[in-house]
């Protein structure tokens, strides 16, 4: 069994270890080896030409990233918290994102950027966000989120060996989950049926994809429901047709996110669902965080958080208690 | 106030010193006591104490003025205490109360007290700086002073440029606290800092600005307080590097291993609170008197987190 | 008759004339009067204490807003194209946005972002994207985006008397439309239906709506088909109770966004809708942009873009010829 | 090829002097026909040209060699044209073709030619910098050289600290040239630009930084090969601030109204077409030889729009 981080770790040495072109580097990540130590050991492992601290300087993190993608480079960035995302943006959306459709397919831009996200550490509303929805409109970006450690090995190590530009967001209340690592490939932008169930489909990403397995079965033994759980895995590309044939079968859709409605992924996949297989659809719903910042509080953050609880309600709820 | 037997050539009174001590003896033992109860589960998430740098927060709130206003950063607890915030909605918040300043919904990184003067405590770093500058806009020929604090690893990012840049051009009255305590997290700032000091990325803007000694509060004051005496004419932006040292890891448990040997020790001997208790006796004020600050601020402590802690905490009242 | 731009203008000076602590400042905006004038005369008007330009200093600019608005100012600051949001996106999600929920009430943050959007100009893929996808799921901000002059006066007017941070999108193509002004307050974050009809609802946004229109209008005429056309006028809050009211007439609703279809506002609405009223769909649709940047020679960007023609075609092809 | 007769101080040759001049005419003349293809509707959108600049391009150009790369701005033609790109197939881009460089996706603002080390012309201030950094750490240990080039406005921006002090932490092999011509946009440099010359900026982090006469080609030339055997060899990266001018407005049809009367005549007679051609004459070179280059340099810009107007749009495939 390893841990999340440790998966993580070991995608990062599997592929700096097979491609002397990958890169690691970004604040506190190479001597104290990442403030959730995700990066311990690389630097001596590898030498500081390839895993390095840089100043605190995400423009410029990001940007060098993209620069270096283009010259031959394999950057693996990290910005420590998915908030911070807000100042590396120009670089992916304007630049990486960009670079290999504009140039008419000149160049490649292989870069990673590792974030880690999501709120329940009492960590406060800055240190807490999920950023994934801020770049999902972004043609030529990648967006994934593992939410187990074989996920978190196998997505890694694509998304370093991805031709374009990914955001690869480690969800914090994650790392220490312990899981099979296997070599079998994932092919990213695809999403992955977790559970079989034919009554209701049940769609989440990493923290609430084990949420939503643990409300499954609850509903199972408790309620009499087979929740079918799709994990998601990314924002972008959004796998639709895993959703639509799930929901072709069950006729029911709750997407859980941790994450305001309005401009969440929830709502956005449901209208692509929809869009694709409305008359497959007798009942969608979505169920997700208050329209106001992640509180610090934890009573006020435990309160604001959909947890197994409130996703096997709500299927109750939507079922008519069946 | 001021009675016989200044405290030496900082212009500052026995009086004013005695104050400053038992302010900065006050916040030692309030960070003291926030590690203590993150230990016991009573602070959750992280914390960031300013344990080393209190001559800073103490030196500066002293020469401010009850209008002006400070902007600081996650490790702003000292300033936030320094400005007179009620040490109980401090203890409070960091223990996620409803009666905290920000009634629990901040945290130890967001503290913010608009009626002390307050305007946030910034967990982005560079946060504080731009709002501070943005403050000095709304000042302009008013007299009022904005204050940002920040650290040595804010000097590498976009933020401190661009801020330091804007308030040179518009003359903001700027005060910029930068708070050298020679490491971000837990690289050495000379690893990730180009060029030679800090205040020197402030000189090239044309800013005045100058280094100081973060562990003497009485250096700290002085040029605190010229430097507001001279925002307050409408002269531009002023720029000190305090340079200083954190005696306690970065945040939460870190043990700090990447401090060279002797490092720490080294700094310690220069603690703000034994510079300003030697400055005390050398000026003639006995042992007896200068004790009592440390009584008086176990007492105040003590108080904050007992009230804190009885009190409850936040209602949910959650609508999806 | 006004132009959508000298509304613009004339929103302005009303508020730099009521009210002392409106400041108006941002690259170019000052001497030169903007890129597309439309701030033109006003530092003349006002002074260069209230209306004054600033260096190239995306983060700084939105910063200082931040931090003026949070001590008595009303700044209106102008990030001069929508693409360059992403270097102002750190101060207006971790600190404008969050201030007054984080701060417990203590402080408002009334601070206005306009912003030039769109695409159509031959400006490139660098100067033409709609950034109000990037920050719609962000808790305590308003984006907003007016159709026409009447709209571009009473919104901005609102926004600047709002006590939350407003993003204000101008779409550059709408700058030299005309229209009527009127006093009549605009409340953010409401619809707006342009055109009655009981067939179909097509929902858009700025330049999208006048598309929409004339699409409408041929289908009336042309196609015997009454379109509902809806100004959705905000990205956030989304009023999706008048997109509702009007499907539960229609039963059909077409979104015409431009931009791509994962993570663009017409999925989240949609979803948003079936959320709310999944039995009143018959059917629904979207009508977008390609998934790559927005090209910059003139038979390509006018193929990735919607126009009505798209829309009415795609509007035929979903009602079944009718 | 360096014959007898060098062009004055500069150590550069009469031929290779002549063939910047023919460089510089051509990219002057160049940038005429943008402009009125622009205004006869051939060019769509906007278009920032290059004339007065033409000095730094070329001059940089002749010190770089073919595996070194270079990240220009939406004022970067020159140094397109200079590196070799096809005249042609940046003319196709600008008017949209399918043969363009980017295969008309990207227009003036975004000329990319990874054939000839041009990783990128970059619409966003501050773009061009990152790229050239980025460019710099997969070069480290193999000199090669990565060099950004940017304006005077972009020496505000978070984007240029950021990357001096990333470069100069990693003593990465980058050149950086700022094209300082007085202006971003319609306003003045001195406005907007707290303290005195941006080579200081470049200076505070201890890159090596020189104030460059944009109008000689010789001296960029000179400083621009200095530069690079220096970088070469791995010393960390140096700052060219050349000083130059545009002799037409920001873009498209900018009046340029915001110029003090009698600047632009001024630097006029500093054009670096003229500078060039009176060094080569006062290097004994003949006014028969140098007014070659006008001929030569219109045949070339005629022959690369007509090949380019004459080229098919790319054909749209939507699918949406
Ligand atoms: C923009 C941003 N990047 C990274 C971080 C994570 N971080 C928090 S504290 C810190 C170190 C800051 O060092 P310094 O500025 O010297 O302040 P100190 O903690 O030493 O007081 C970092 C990198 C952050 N909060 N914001
Ligand atoms: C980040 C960003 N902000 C604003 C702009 C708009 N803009 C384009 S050119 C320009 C002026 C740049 O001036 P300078 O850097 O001196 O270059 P010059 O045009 O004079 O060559 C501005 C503000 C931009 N392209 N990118
Ligand atoms: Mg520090
Ligand atoms: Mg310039």
């Amino acid at each position: 069994m390893t841990e999340f981080r440790a998966a993580i770790r070991q995608a990062l040495i599997d592929e700096l270890t097979a491609d002397p072109s990958v890169l690691v580097f970004g604040e506190d990540v190479a001597a104290a080896g990442g403030v959730f130590t995700v990066t311990k050991g690389l630097q001596e492992q590898f030498g500081s030409t390839r895993v390095f601290d840089t100043p605190i300087s995400e423009l410029a993190i990001t940007g060098a990233a993209f620069g270096a993608a283009v010259t031959g480079s394999r950057p693996v960035i990290e910005i420590m918290f998915g908030d911070f995302m807000a100042l590396a943006m120009d670089s992916l959306i304007n630049q990486a994102a960009k670079w290999r459709w504009v140039s008419n397919g000149q160049t490649a831009v292989p870069l990673v950027v590792r974030t880690t996200v999501g709120a329940g550490a009492r960590f406060g509303p800055v240190h807490c966000q999920i950023p994934g929805t801020w770049m999902q409109n972004i043609p030529g970006l990648k967006v994934v989120c593992p939410s187990n450690p074989a996920d978190a090995y196998g997505m890694l190590r694509a998304a370093i060996r991805d031709d374009d530009p990914v955001v690869f967001m480690e969800h914090k209340r994650l790392y220490l989950d312990e899981g099979e690592l296997t070599d079998a490939p994932v092919e990213l932008g695809t999403a992955r049926v977790v559970r079989r169930g034919g009554d209701v489909t049940i769609v989440s990403v990493m923290k609430g994809v084990g949420d939503a397995l643990v409300a499954a079965e609850a509903l199972a033994t408790q309620d009499g429901i087979e929740a079918e759980v799709i994990d998601l895995r990314s924002f972008r590309p959004l796998d639709v047709a895993t959703v639509v044939a799930s929901v072709e079968a069950t006729g029911r859709l709750l997407c859980v996110e941790e994450g305001a409605r309005t401009g969440g992924w929830a709502a956005g996949l449901i209208g692509q669902v929809a869009a694709d297989a409305l008359g497959s659809l007798d009942d969608v719903a979505i169920l997700c965080t208050p329209d106001h910042p992640v509180p610090f509080s934890p009573p006020l953050e435990d309160a604001a958080l959909p947890g197994p609880e409130d996703i096997r309600a709500m299927v109750r709820e939507r079922l008519g208690g069946a | 106030m001021n009675t016989a037997g200044g405290a030496g050539e900082s212009g500052v009174g026995a009086d004013e010193m005695l104050a400053m001590l038992e302010q900065m003896t006050f916040i030692r033992r309030f960070e003291e006591e926030v590690q203590a109860s993150f230990q016991r589960g009573e602070v959750p998430g992280t914390t960031h104490l300013c344990i080393g740098h209190e001559a800073i927060p103490v030196g500066l709130a002293a020469a401010l003025g009850p209008d002006d206003v400070i902007a600081t950063t996650y490790r702003g607890h000292g300033h936030v205490l320094a400005r007179g915030a009620d040490p109980a909605a401090v203890a409070a918040e960091l223990t996620g109360r409803a009666m905290g300043l920000n009634g629990g919904r901040g945290g130890s990184m967001n503290l913010t007290d608009f009626a002390h003067g307050i305007i946030g405590s910034f967990g982005i770093i560079g946060g504080s700086m731009a709002a501070a500058t943005g403050a000095g806009l709304s000042f302009r020929g008013t007299g009022r002073v904005a204050v940002a604090t920040f650290g040595d690893g804010c000097a590498n990012h976009g933020y401190f440029f661009e801020c330091l840049n804007f308030a040179a051009v518009f003359r903001l009255p700027v005060l910029f606290i930068c708070e050298h305590n020679l490491y971000g997290e837990y690289t050495p700032w000379e690893q990730v800092t180009a060029g030679a000091d800090i205040a020197a990325r402030a000189r090239v803007f044309g800013i005045d600005a100058t280094l100081v000694d973060g562990m003497d509060v009485r250096a700290v004051h002085r040029h605190a307080a010229a430097a507001v005496a001279r925002l307050r004419t409408g002269e531009g932006p002023v720029f000190l590097e305090c340079r200083t040292y954190r005696f306690v890891g970065h945040s939460r448990s870190d043990p700090a291993t990447y401090r060279p040997p002797g490092e720490l020790e080294e700094w310690q001997r220069r603690d703000p609170l034994i510079v300003a208790r030697d400055a005390l006796h050398d000026a003639g004020v006995p042992e007896s008197v200068t004790g009592e600050a440390e009584g008086t601020a176990r007492e105040r402590v003590r108080q904050a987190f007992a009230t804190a802690l009885a009190s409850p905490f936040p209602e949910p009242a959650v609508t999806r």
